[in-house]
C-alpha cells in the first residue's frame, strides 16, 4: 500500500535501529492512509521522549508540547475544532509519569482523541532510568537494586475509570497494531492504545523475545464489554493479553457535552465575534 | 464644614453577608446618581471570622480606601473595635452592641432580622440604615431590592423591604443626633453609569478582545473572570473549561491556541508557578495566549484573600530561557477593560505571552464606569491561510513569522517545543540556533514600538515625580489631590514591562522620585532601576495584605517634602 | 473518652458550623487517643482546603504544605524517619485533582502513611467549584450547566493499583468513621480512607440526609482480600457501600524496599555521617 | 615552535562512544603525569547523529575548550569536515574517510575493529592512536583497560588490547610525517590527581554537605548527580527517589526537610520551572533545601544536551511571593565540590533554599583535580530538641528561629505555608504579617555578613576587567592569560547572589567593562546594574548551545581594548 501522502522525504529519524518506535510509525501511517485521513485535517500531539517525536517524521499538522503535558493541549485543539483528527502519541514515562493526572482527566473528560503509547517500560531519551511501567526488578543507573514500586498497568486503571476504549498491542505484530489503530480513530470517544515496544538500547529485559512471549491475543469470543471482565483481564499480568480489553459506547465526548456545540456544531474558532459587542453595549443600558 | 465624601466600614463574620451590603450600597447610591465605591478584606475562611467592608460615598469620583471611618457597622460585637486605629472623634458607631468611649448609637440588626425571620436581614437593615443616613429616597433601595430578589418570590421580597425599611427609618431618628457633614448631590451622568468589579472588566476586556477559551483551576482572586466567561460563555462562543490543575489548563490554553481559538489562563501566584513551563512553551512555540495573574500574598499559601504586587518579577523572568513577553497591569477598571482587549491583540501579534497583572484589591473593588467606548477596540485577524509550502518559524527581519493555523490551508502547521528549524522541526543546527534566538529577541523591536506611556498626572512641572503601578492608580491619584501641592506629581505604568522610554525623561527631570508598592522590596523600583540606572530611593511600601490608604499615601509622600 | 491529649485549648475553628468536617477531626482525635499514639510522634501532613486545615486543630506535629502535594512530603517524611506515625490529610480537590498524579504514584510506593480524604465532593476553600468526585449534573458558578466529566471513583482506581487498604466511611457515623481510621492507622502500608462529608456551604445536593440514604454498611461476610470482588463493590455508585473494600496484605512498604533500612532500621535522620570522609579520602586514593 | 597543548577532536555518531574515548585518552594522560581535559558536545539522541569530544592534552592544567584542532579522528564520514570552520594548517585528520584538501591520514578504524570483532572497537583503536601519536607508553592505556574491563573478562580485555595495540602501532608511522608540535613532560604531581565530571564534583560536595534526602525527576544534564548518589546511597546512608515528576520530587525534598534529614534535588529549567511553587513553600515554611539547578538552552525543550547560562534570573525570581535566596554558581570542580558543602549549611543555617547552578559544559567536562581538602568543609548541626513550648517561627532580631523536627524534643514542629504565627498556625494577624515578611527579609542581614568574594585573576591594576561567572571560569582565565597584557584581568562570581559589596569597588576601578556569559540578554550584567547601578557596555555573549573557546573570548576582548 503506498504511504506518500503521511510519508516525508529525507528525513534523518532519531530512533536507534531496531527499535520498536519505528513499527509504530509504520502501523500509525498505514492506518491514517487506509481511513483515508487527510493529512492537512489531522494533527499529531506529542509530549517529550523518545516516541514524542514521532509526529517529526509525519507528513502533517502537529503540537510538539512538554513533557507530560500532550493531553491537555490534545483535549483543547480538538474541542476547539473537532473537525479535526487529534492524535496524541507519547511514551509510558510522559504519559503515566510526568503526564499520570492529565491521563486520568482526560479519560475522565472523554475527548475524541486517539491516545498511542509507546509503552517500552523504560524512559529512553534520557538514557534508561525506570518508568512507571517497568517490571520490578528492572535494574537502572538509579534504580541499582532493580525498581520495588508496583508498575503502573495503564489498562487497569483506564478501565477503573470506565474509559471509552481500552486497547494494548505488541509492535511485533505491525498489522494488528494498525487494525486497532483503525478502530481507536474511528472510535468516538478518548481511545488509548497501549503498545508494548522494546527498546533496543536500554531495556535489554523487555525485547522483542520477550514480549513475544509474555503477550498472548484475546480470544475472538471476549466481550469487551463487560467492565469487570474487562478488569480482569485487566489485571492478568503474564502472559499480558493484546487487543481491545474494553470498551465502553455508552460514554458522551467531551465535545458533544460542550454547550457550544449543543445547538451548532461549526467549530468555535470559525465564529464571528460581532455579536459580542452589542453584548457588552447591552451590558451597559441594564442597571447595576 | 461638609466632608467630600463619607466612609462607612461593616464589619460582621464571613456569611453574614458583608460584602453584600457594599454591593447593595454601591449600586443603590450609584443608581441615586452619586458616586461609590466599596472594597472588601476578607479572610479565608467561609463562615466566622471578621471580615470587613469599606464604602465611600461622593461627590467626586471615588475609587481608594480610606483611612478615615465616619460610620461604622459592626455585626458581630468583636467588630466594634477592630478598627479602633481608623477611628476618629467624628466616627459614629451605629451598633447593636455595646459601646464605651466612642459616638455610637444603638442599632438592633440581628434582633429585628431574627424577627422578620433570619439573621440575615440584618445586612438589609443596614443597608436601609445607611441609605436613610445619606439621604437617599427608599425607593431606590426598594427597587434594587424588587430586582435583585425577583426570582425568589413574592415572600422574599417582602422580608427584605420590611428589614430595609426598619433600617431606613432608625437613620431618621439617629440624624437627629448626628449632625450631617456629606451632603450628596445627585448627578444624572452618574447614574446613567455601570457599577463594576475587577474581575467583570478583566472578563469583558477578554470578551471584547475575543476569548474563545479559558481554561483555570480554582483559585482565590483569579477565578472570578472565569466564573463571569463561564455565565455568558455559551451566549458567546466561549469555552471555559475547569482543568484538573494550573498545569493542564495552561497546556490546553496553548492547545486551543495554536488551533486558533484567542485563549487565556487566570491564576493566582501559586498557580502560576506550575504554568511556567508552559509559558516558556508558548515562547519558543511562538503560541499567543493571555495569563491573567491576580495577585495575592505570598509566598506559598500566604494570605489567600488578600492583595500584595509582588508578583512582577515573578511575571517578568518565569519560565526558562530567554523569550520575550509584556506585562500589562491596569489601574482601574477603564485599564483593565482596555489593556486585557489589547493583551489578546498584541499576543497574536506579536506571538509571545501577554500578562494582564492584577491583585485582589484590584478583583474585589466596586465602583462604576462610563460605558467603555468600543470604537477603541481593534480587532484583527493575524492567522494566515496556509499554502503548500508554509513554514510555520520563517525567518525575517521582524521575528514574527505569518501564523497558520490547522487545517485552514494546504499546509501544515508544526508548532515545536525544540530549538527547530523553520518549518518547526527538531534541528541541531547550531548557526541556525543563534538566528532563532534572535528572531525571539527582534520580536521586541516591533513591540517596543508600541509601548504604552505612563500616565503623568498633575503638574509637569513637579518637583517630586511620586510613581507607581496596576491598582495603585486611583490611590495615589486621590492622595497627590489630597496633599494639593503644585510641586508634586505622579507616574503610574499600566503597561509595566517593556517600559516605554519616554519614562527615562520623566524621572530625569524630578527633583526627587518615590515609589509605592504593595510588596516588601520595591520590584518596580528595581526594574526601573534596572531600565534606566536611575535609582528610586524613596519607597513608599506595604506587605501586609491591605491595599494602602489614601491619607496613609498621603502622609508618607508628606514626610518626603 | 478523654481526647485532652490530643486537643488544643482555645482554637477558632475555621470551619462552617455543621460541616462534616467537625466529626472528621473527631473520629481522627478519638482514634489517636485510642490507639495510644504520642502527640510527639505524630506528624499530620496536608495541602490547602478546608480539609486540609484539621492539622492546625490537633496538638502534634504538621507539615501543612502546598495543595496538592501533601502525599509527596507524607511519603518523604515517613522515610527518613519511620519511627514516626504519618497521616496525611487533605480534601477532595486537592488529593484527587491538583494531587491526581501523587494519590497514583503514592499508591505505587506504598508508604506506610495513613491517608485521610474528607469527600465533599465541591471545592469548599474556593467557593464551590466541581471537585473530580462531583456528581453528574452538580451545578456550580463555574459548571453552569452542570458537570459532565465522569466522576472520579478514588475507590476503584485505588483497587485498580492494587493500594493495601483501601476504605470508605461517611462521617454521619463517627464511631465507624473513627473504627475504620483505626484500622487504618495500625495496617503496615498505605491506607486509604475516603470519607464522604457533607460541606453544608456549597454543596446542597450530597447533604447528610443524601450520604445517608445512599449508602450503605458492608456485610460482615464482605471479603476484602478478593480484588475483583473488591472492584466490583467498588464500582457501585448508588448506594455507595461503606468500610474497608480491599486490602491487599502481600505488599511490601516503601520504607523496607529502601536498602538503606535493609540492615539497619535506625531512622536515616540518626546516622552519623562520619564514614563520609574517609569515603571522599579513598575515593581520590583510587586510580582515575 | 612546540604548542604548549595539544587539542584533538573526535567526531561520530551516538553509540560510537565517543565520550568514552575522551574518558580513555583523560583518565591515561593523566596517569601518566600530564594534564587532560575532555568537554563533550552532543545530539539529543542516542543513536546516529553526530556528537564530538574535544581533548586537551597539556604540561599546564586545562580546563577549558580550545578553538584549535590539531587533530581530528572522524569515526563517521559526515563527520570528517563538520569542524572545519576550526582547522588551522597544521590540523591533521586521522581518517579512515577520504580527506580533500586538509593535511589527513588514513586509518582503517572500523575495517580493523570490525576485523577484530565488533565496529565499536574503532574508539579504542582511535585511544591507542592518539596515546602513542602524544608518546605515552602503551602500558598506561593496557592498564587502563584491564581495570576498566575486568569484570568482562579475559577475551574482552584482549581484543580490546589488540584493538588499542594496533590503534598505537599507526601511531608510529604517522609520526615519521607528523612532525611532533607537543611535548610532554610528566609530572608526578599531575598523577596524583583524580578525574573526575561536574556531577562527581557536586555529588561528593552533596554526600561531605551531609545529603541524606535527594528526590529526583531524570532530566539531561542534570542526573548524574542522582546517579553517583544512587550509586553510593546505600554505603553513606542516602536514599535516593525518583519521584513522578519534579513537584513530587521538590515536595519529597521540602518534607524529607522538615523531617530532619539533610535534602536536595537536582533538575534543570523545564523540570525546575514545575519545583517553583515548592520553592516559595520552603521560602514561607522556612524548611532548608539544596536546589542542583543544571542549565541547558530553552526556552521549553530547546537544545536539551546543550549548554547555556539563562536560568539564573530564573533562580532568582522563581516563586511567588518574597523570600531570601542564595546562589552558587561554581567555575570549577573544585568550587564545585566547596560551594556545595557549603550550600547544605547555609540552607540549614539560614533556613532559606540554596541554589548550586552549573550547566552542561561544566556537568559533562573532565578534567583531574588535587584530593579535596575535607578540613575545608564545617559541619554543624543547626537542630534542637525542642522544648514543651517550643515555636517554630520565634520572632528575634536574626530572623532565624531555632529549627527542631518531629520525635526529638517534647515540643511541636508545625511547618506551615500560610502567614502564620510563631507557632506555625495560620494567621490573618495583619500587624504580625509586616512582622513575619520583615523575619524573612532579615535574614539577609546574616547571609550578607558571609557572602563569598568574586575571585579577581590577574593584576589588581587593570584597566580593562572580565566579568564572568559559572562555568567560564576555566574558559576565561585562560583567554586572560592567552592575551597576556598587564591591563586585563578577571573577575569570576561563584556566588551570584547575593553578591559581595566588595564588588562595587572592583568594577568602579575599572576604566571599560566585560562581561562573558552563555546567554542571549546578559543577565549576570543585568544584576550587577541592579545591584551597584553599575551598567556593563560590554557583553560577550554566546547561546548557540555550545561553551566559549579560549580564541573566542580572548578574540573578543581583543576586539574591546
Ligand atoms: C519537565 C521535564 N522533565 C524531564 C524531562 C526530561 N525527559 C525527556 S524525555 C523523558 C523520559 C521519556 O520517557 P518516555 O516518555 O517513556 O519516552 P521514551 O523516550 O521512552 O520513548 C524525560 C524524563 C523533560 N523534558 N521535561
Ligand atoms: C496551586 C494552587 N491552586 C489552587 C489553589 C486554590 N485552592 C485552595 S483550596 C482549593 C480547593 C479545595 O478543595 P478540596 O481539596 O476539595 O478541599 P475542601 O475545601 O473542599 O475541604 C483550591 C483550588 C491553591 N491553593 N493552590
Ligand atoms: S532509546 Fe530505546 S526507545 Fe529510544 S529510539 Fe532507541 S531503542 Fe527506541
Ligand atoms: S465550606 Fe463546606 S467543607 Fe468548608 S468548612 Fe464550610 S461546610 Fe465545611
Ligand atoms: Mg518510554
Ligand atoms: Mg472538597
Amino acid at each position: 500500500m503506498t504511504q506518500d501522502k503521511f510519508s516525508l522525504k529525507n528525513i534523518d529519524i532519531a530512533w536507534c535501529p531496531g527499535c520498536g518506535n519505528f513499527g509504530i510509525l509504520q502501523a500509525l501511517k498505514d492506518a491514517l492512509t487506509e481511513l483515508n485521513i487527510k493529512p492537512e485535517k489531522l494533527v499529531l500531539v506529542s509530549g517529550i521522549g523518545q516516541a514524542a517525536k514521532l509526529p517529526h517524521y509525519v507528513r502533517t499538522n502537529f503540537f510538539n508540547g512538554l513533557h507530560g503535558r500532550y493531553l491537555s493541549a490534545a483535549t483543547a485543539i480538538k474541542a476547539v475544532n473537532p473537525e479535526l483528527t487529534v492524535i496524541a502519541v507519547s511514551g509510558d514515562g510522559c504519559t503515566y509519569g510526568e503526564g499520570g493526572n492529565h491521563f486520568i482527566h482526560t479519560i475522565r473528560r472523554n475527548p475524541d482523541i486517539t491516545n498511542i503509547v509507546h509503552n517500552n517500560m523504560v524512559y529512553g531519551l534520557t538514557k534508561g532510568q525506570a518508568s512507571p511501567t517497568s517490571q520490578i526488578g528492572f535494574k537502572t543507573p538509579v534504580q541499582i537494586d532493580g525498581v520495588f514500586e508496583l508498575p503502573f498497568n495503564p489498562i487497569s486503571i483506564a478501565v477503573a475509570l470506565d474509559a471509552s476504549f481500552v486497547a494494548r498491542t505488541f509492535i511485533g505484530d505491525i498489522e494488528k497494531t494498525k487494525e486497532i489503530i483503525k478502530q481507536a480513530i474511528t472510535h468516538k470517544g478518548y481511545a488509548l492504545v497501549d503498545i508494548l515496544q522494546p527498546c533496543v538500547s536500554f531495556n535489554k529485559v523487555n525485547t522483542y523475545a520477550w514480549f513475544k512471549e509474555h503477550t498472548y491475543y484475546l480470544e475472538d469470543k471476549y466481550d469487551p464489554f463487560n467492565r469487570y471482565e474487562a478488569f480482569k483481564k485487566a489485571c492478568e499480568e503474564d502472559p499480558l493479553p493484546l487487543g481491545i480489553i474494553y470498551k465502553n459506547p455508552g460514554r458522551k465526548i467531551f465535545e458533544d457535552n460542550l454547550n457550544v456545540y449543543r445547538k451548532d456544531k461549526t467549530p468555535i474558532i470559525w465564529r464571528d465575534i460581532e455579536k459580542r459587542m452589542s453584548f457588552i453595549k447591552e451590558f451597559f443600558k441594564e442597571e447595576s | 464644614m461638609a466632608k467630600p465624601n463619607i466612609s462607612i466600614v461593616i464589619i460582621g463574620e464571613a456569611g453574614q453577608g458583608i460584602n453584600s451590603v457594599g454591593e447593595i450600597l454601591v449600586k443603590v447610591v450609584q443608581s441615586y446618581g452619586l458616586y461609590a465605591f466599596a472594597w472588601t478584606e476578607l479572610m479565608s475562611r467561609i463562615r466566622g471570622g471578621l471580615n470587613s467592608t469599606q464604602i465611600i460615598i461622593s461627590n467626586q469620583r471615588a475609587r481608594a480606601p480610606l483611612q478615615r471611618i465616619d460610620l461604622l457597622v459592626p455585626l458581630k460585637e468583636k467588630g466594634v473595635y477592630h478598627h479602633h486605629e481608623q477611628f476618629t472623634n467624628e466616627t459614629m458607631i451605629l451598633s447593636e452592641f455595646p459601646v464605651n468611649n466612642y459616638n455610637s448609637y444603638q442599632i438592633p440588626y440581628l434582633k429585628k432580622a431574627r424577627e422578620i425571620g433570619d439573621p440575615i436581614f440584618a445586612n438589609i437593615i443596614a443597608a436601609g440604615l445607611l441609605i436613610g443616613l445619606v439621604n437617599i429616597p427608599f425607593e431606590y433601595l426598594k427597587k434594587f431590592i424588587v430586582r435583585q430578589f425577583k426570582t425568589k418570590g413574592e415572600n422574599v421580597i417582602n422580608s427584605n423591604i420590611i428589614a430595609a425599611e426598619f433600617g431606613f427609618n432608625s437613620a431618621i431618628s439617629i440624624k437627629k443626633m448626628y449632625p450631617e457633614k456629606f451632603n450628596g448631590i445627585p448627578n444624572d451622568d452618574v447614574s446613567k453609569e455601570k457599577v463594576i468589579d475587577g474581575s467583570t472588566a478583566i472578563a469583558l476586556g477578554a470578551i471584547a478582545g475575543g476569548v474563545k477559551f479559558l481554561a483555570a483551576y480554582p483559585m482565590t482572586p483569579s477565578s472570578g473572570v472565569w466564573t463571569y466567561l463561564a455565565r455568558v460563555g455559551n451566549e458567546l462562543d466561549i469555552i471555559t473549561e475547569q482543568a484538573e490543575d494550573e498545569i493542564s489548563a495552561m497546556n490546553m490554553g496553548l492547545g486551543a491556541s495554536y488551533a486558533g481559538a484567542r485563549a487565556m489562563v487566570t491564576t493566582s501566584g501559586g498557580g502560576f508557578d506550575l504554568m511556567t513551563e508552559g509559558l516558556s512553551l508558548a515562547g519558543i512555540q511562538e503560541t499567543p495566549i493571555v495569563v491573567h495573574l491576580a495577585q495575592r500574598p505570598g509566598p506559598a499559601t500566604g494570605l489567600p484573600t488578600r492583595t500584595e504586587q509582588a508578583d512582577l518579577e515573578l511575571a517578568l523572568y518565569a519560565g526558562h530561557g530567554e523569550f520575550p513577553r509584556i506585562i500589562f497591569a491596569p489601574g482601574n477598571y477603564e485599564q483593565g477593560f482596555y489593556l486585557t482587549a489589547l493583551a489578546f491583540d498584541w499576543t497574536e501579534r506579536f506571538q509571545t505571552p501577554v500578562f494582564v497583572l492584577t491583585d485582589q484589591f484590584f478583583i474585589d473593588s466596586l465602583y462604576s464606569v462610563k460605558p467603555f467606548d468600543l470604537s477603541r477596540i481593534k480587532i484583527s485577524n493575524y492567522v494566515v491561510e496556509t499554502q503548500e509550502d508554509y513554514e510555520r518559524y520563517k525567518l525575517n527581519e521582524t521575528g514574527i513569522s505569518p501564523r497558520g493555523i490547522p487545517g485552514y490551508g494546504r499546509g501544515f502547521v508544526h508548532g515545536d517545543c525544540h530549538h527547530h528549524d523553520e518549518n518547526g522541526h527538531i534541528s541541531e543546527d547550531l548557526k541556525l540556533r543563534t538566528k532563532m534566538v534572535d528572531k525571539l529577541m527582534n520580536k521586541y523591536r516591533a513591540i517596543n514600538s508600541e509601548l504604552i506611556e505612563p500616565e503623568l498626572v498633575g503638574t509637569p512641572d513637579y518637583e517630586l515625580l511620586v510613581l507607581c503601578w496596576g491598582s495603585n492608580y486611583e490611590i495615589v491619584k486621590e492622595a497627590i489631590r489630597l496633599i494639593n501641592s503644585k510641586n508634586i506629581s505622579m507616574l503610574h505604568f499600566s503597561q509595566v514591562y517593556p517600559i516605554h522610554p519616554v519614562t527615562y525623561q520623566y524621572l530625569k527631570k524630578a527633583r526627587k522620585l518615590c515609589m509605592v508598592e504593595n510588596n516588601a522590596t520595591g520590584q518596580m523600583a528595581k526594574l526601573l532601576k534596572l531600565t534606566f540606572g536611575i535609582n528610586i530611593e524613596n519607597l513608599i511600601l506595604k506587605y501586609n495584605g491591605l491595599p494602602f490608604s489614601v491619607e496613609e499615601v498621603a502622609n508618607r509622600i508628606g514626610n518626603l517634602i
